[in-house]
């Protein structure tokens, strides 16, 4: 069965939510990949969204994450001062889902610019949310595009902190959440499960070679002891995703990988 | 009980004067357009423009040229792309260069908290190991007296006008939200001026009737603007939905800045108030965004005599 | 959605221990005296009892010897006079001495959003030339790093157990009230564990009908106990009144300890759970306290598909 | 007419409160006076009560500061951490009414102990909100009994703080209210309108000498240039207080002065 890049992504963000209970979540394809979680491995996971919803119900595909169908039949609607304070402040998320413009070899994420901060060469949206919530979810999983111009070496600006210099810098500045855990992209799985909290290549996705991820990646990429090769969507994650979250593939893209 | 009824036009006349910071805000839900519209209309210039999130109304008024500093913490066009305006303003100065005072989410928040509450600093846990602090050196940090790690403050915000758009209010400005109420009641306490404005204006009895829905108490406020579908082309939960082929249009129409300059004359300068705006959009286009009822049920506060 | 429904009895055997930390809080509205009479009736040791008002539910449990310490900011009978029994303690060492640690209102408050936000500390504009930081040293001052005046922190509190007593919650525990909401969402989210005790349990669809007056969420809820009049001789806005009598009575009645005693025999250990409590009461007095309805009115959240 | 000590009280501290826009307000005899108030001087005058009402319109007279007829159609109610950050500490209180065991000639307040703080001969309430209400309100109005023991030359226990040592010394602390302007008695009246900020008394109710007063206080009053007797409560004014207010007497006394 054939599917896309996108699809594949939704569908290994999903599986990683196994068993979690809450999520910090955007539009887009994260909140596909939550909601495929939530039917499939993740029964009870609830969705946290930065607008002030916990416990979303949406009746349609939400355009923004303030969408008016993610507050009707929701658990709670709070403000934003409870959201951050409350929620995501005070250790209630277990993972969210971050994305950038720029990541480093620590999980470090730029959203802010590219070039110089006072005179940017593309001025980026900034942090909204994700400088604190890369500093207080338990776990947080990145989902980008696998591109050279991505995976930098250094950033132009750190919006938000990931494993800083590596090894136990995060800790010993203090910040309570647990840090990045997982990178999903386009072409392969990354994780940072070693003393240096180094991204580490632990997967590829099927038909992709160790070589080309490399040659995404600007510096001298780190292998897992064991890589391994993402299974495909199952038929089932499929039929929800392109029957159930997206019927009319606002998000999961129409090339065939 | 004062009655602050008066027009959007007589609202910005009194209390939106050039130079001033002017904070429109609602996360999404309830951006206060037509606002934002009359200042453009009324050619403000020199404001300091404070959002989170920028939004489409802030690239509008800053294509137009009000402003001359922005303060925010997320700039996009939510869900869609780009805010173009915003960024020709950053990266090329066009219209004009446009100074930016840049926090994150909950920073903004923080800020405020701490202007609305008299505080010095609002402490959160953010900033440590990002570069933030280093490009706003008004984020700081404090030593924690109990013998932990230092922790990130930002300092208060008091903008000189908050516009608060709302589900209803009565004319004394006891005002009702509901769905995501953002931070409006923040920014509320923390200005110098308040300007409500909202779908329906109920009487008292209304208000009085579910007390813990009034966020924002008249005693604040300075003046209440009825504007129903102000908020278009956002929402106002449970009035009308948002208008996401205008968002959609947006990202396309703003990538010329001539063609913002078309659309403004259009639509802002081309129709003297909100209800002219609403005409030309036409009653086919507001009647599709309308949302079948989902009523909240009712609670009971008892009566005590 | 996991069922969390338990009984008073079994939620205070399985999460209140001797020695723990206890919030059950409630300003003057939902003090869950039914939790209070189950931790006496259990028998519990050395519990720091927390609460801004510590009111009658404390004045009971410190006469029967549960506490060790208590973390307040007002000791008073609200309306009508002294905590005799607390008193006591403090004053007399009877039953048993009683430590005693004191702040604000505000410095509760203020304890227990620092408790669920995780900050070190929570700054607020109070005991600058009041005598109560000498009295207790864990009331600090932190240097304004924008220039201005030092300011008063207190630090985070995070009780072992909260008790919150509510009008309704589904069965897993998400949870809406009205009326005084007090502090009762900050004490829930700063605890490390939560029993919610309600006067209703309600379906879940009744509870996202209304998700803005869902303050908490049954996530962090680890037991809900369906207890009717739980709150009484306290009250639940729109389900019951204050039973003003009881609190009147218990000036005279707890001048002295063995006259609490003795109430205590007969009205706690005599009885073996609320329902007993309350047939002892008597229906016409607990109709007495019924209020005429004075409901809140509909909004509508709009469907959105 | 005769009236008793409270009732005067009432018509002195309501009369006080003349074209004033809030009120922060305990029940008893201060929540009489404000609802008097309300009906004849300050027709806009709101009450804030600490546990977390704005503008109460009590369907019957409350027996406490959270009776349930103060939250039936009240214009707003709020946590307490609103009430105390938004409306208190945000600087919307025009005036306080406090009471205390002692009180000095600064108008610094005592409601915490009598005797030593960790042996005390009585144990008081302790703060409530006091301390930050002292600290936050535009300016502080206390009713009090005089009596000697009370109008002490040194607290026991500074509670809540007045014009502390006087003269500028609760400015230079950087305290955002005013502090006291005005101690209602059931003898007399005093006010702070003095460069030093100390008590001093500006007028005897019908019937009461200067010494009378002074001898109910431990320091050398001050008095004010013209001491004027206090009008006696009117006759609309004792109606509305027996006939609307407090129909059973429950605070109004029953001795006639």
């Amino acid at each position: 069965m054939s599917y896309t890049a996108s699809e594949l992504m939704i569908v290994a963000a999903a599986r990683a939510l196994a068993g979690t209970r809450t999520v910090f979540v955007g539009v887009g394809l994260p909140n596909i990949a939550c909601n495929l979680a939530r039917r499939t491995v993740a029964p009870d996971l609830e969705l946290i969204y930065e607008a002030g919803v916990y416990g979303a119900r949406p009746a349609r595909l939400p355009l923004s994450i303030g969408d008016p169908t993610l507050v009707t039949g929701a658990t709670a609607v709070v403000s934003q001062a409870d959201l951050f304070g409350l929620y995501l402040q005070g250790g209630l998320v277990d993972v969210a889902l971050l994305g950038g413009a720029q990541i480093d070899r620590f999980g470090n994420l730029n959203t802010t610019v590219i070039g110089d901060y006072t005179r940017p060469k593309v001025r980026l949206p900034g942090s909204g949310g994700a400088c604190e919530i890369a500093a207080n979810a338990r776990r947080t999983f990145m989902i980008m595009r696998l591109k050279r111009r991505a995976f930098v070496n250094a950033l132009d600006f750190v919006t938000s902190p990931g494993h800083l210099e590596g090894g136990a810098s995060r800790q010993r500045l203090g910040l309570p959440g647990g840090g990045p855990a997982l990178v999903i992209t386009d072409l392969a799985l990354f994780d940072f499960d070693n003393p240096e909290r180094e991204m580490q290549l632990i997967a590829t996705h099927p038909g992709v070679s160790v070589d080309q991820v490399c040659a995404e990646i600007a510096w001298d990429l780190r292998l897992a002891s064991h890589v391994t090769e993402t299974p495909a969507p199952t038929a089932d994650e499929l039929r929800i995703v392109r029957e159930e979250l997206d019927p009319e593939g606002t998000y999961r893209g129409r090339e065939p990988v | 009980m004062t009655d602050k009824r008066c027009s959007m036009r007589e609202a910005i006349a009194r209390y939106v004067h050039d130079g001033m910071s002017v904070a429109i805000e609602g996360f999404t839900a309830c951006i206060c357009f037509a606002a934002g519209h009359e200042i453009i209309r009324q050619r403000r210039r020199n404001l300091t423009l404070i959002r989170m999130t920028p939004d489409l109304i802030y690239d509008q008024m800053v294509a137009a040229g009000v402003a001359s500093k922005m303060i925010f913490s997320y700039l996009g066009n939510p869900g869609v792309g780009s805010l173009n305006a915003i960024r020709r303003a950053v990266e090329h100065g066009v219209p004009a260069p446009l100074e930016l005072e840049e926090y994150s989410h909950y920073g903004m928040v923080g800020r405020y908290i701490a202007g609305a509450t008299r505080l010095p600093f609002f402490p959160l846990r953010s900033y440590l190991g990002s570069d933030m602090p280093r490009a706003n050196p008004l984020i700081r940090m404090v030593e924690d007296p109990y013998g932990g790690a230092p922790i990130a403050v930002v300092p208060p915000l008091n903008p000189d006008v908050a516009v608060i758009h709302a589900q209803r209010a009565d004319v004394s400005g006891n005002t009702q939200l509901w769905g995501l109420i953002g931070s409006q009641k923040e920014v509320a306490f923390a200005a110098r001026r308040r300007i409500v404005v909202v779908e329906e204006i109920v009487d008292e009895a209304v208000i009085r009737a579910d007390p813990n829905r009034t966020l924002i108490p008249g005693l604040i406020v300075d003046a209440v603007v009825h504007e129903p579908y102000g908020a278009h082309p956002s929402y106002a939960q449970g009035y009308y939905d948002r208008d996401n082929q205008f968002y959609l249009a947006w990202e396309e129409l703003s990538q010329e800045h001539e063609r913002i300059v078309a659309w403004l004359d259009a639509w802002v300068y081309g129709v003297p108030d909100r209800a002219a705006y609403l005409e030309k959009l036409g009653a086919a286009r507001l009647a599709q965004l309308k949302p079948a009822p989902a009523p909240a049920g009712v609670v009971d506060y008892g009566a005590y005599q």
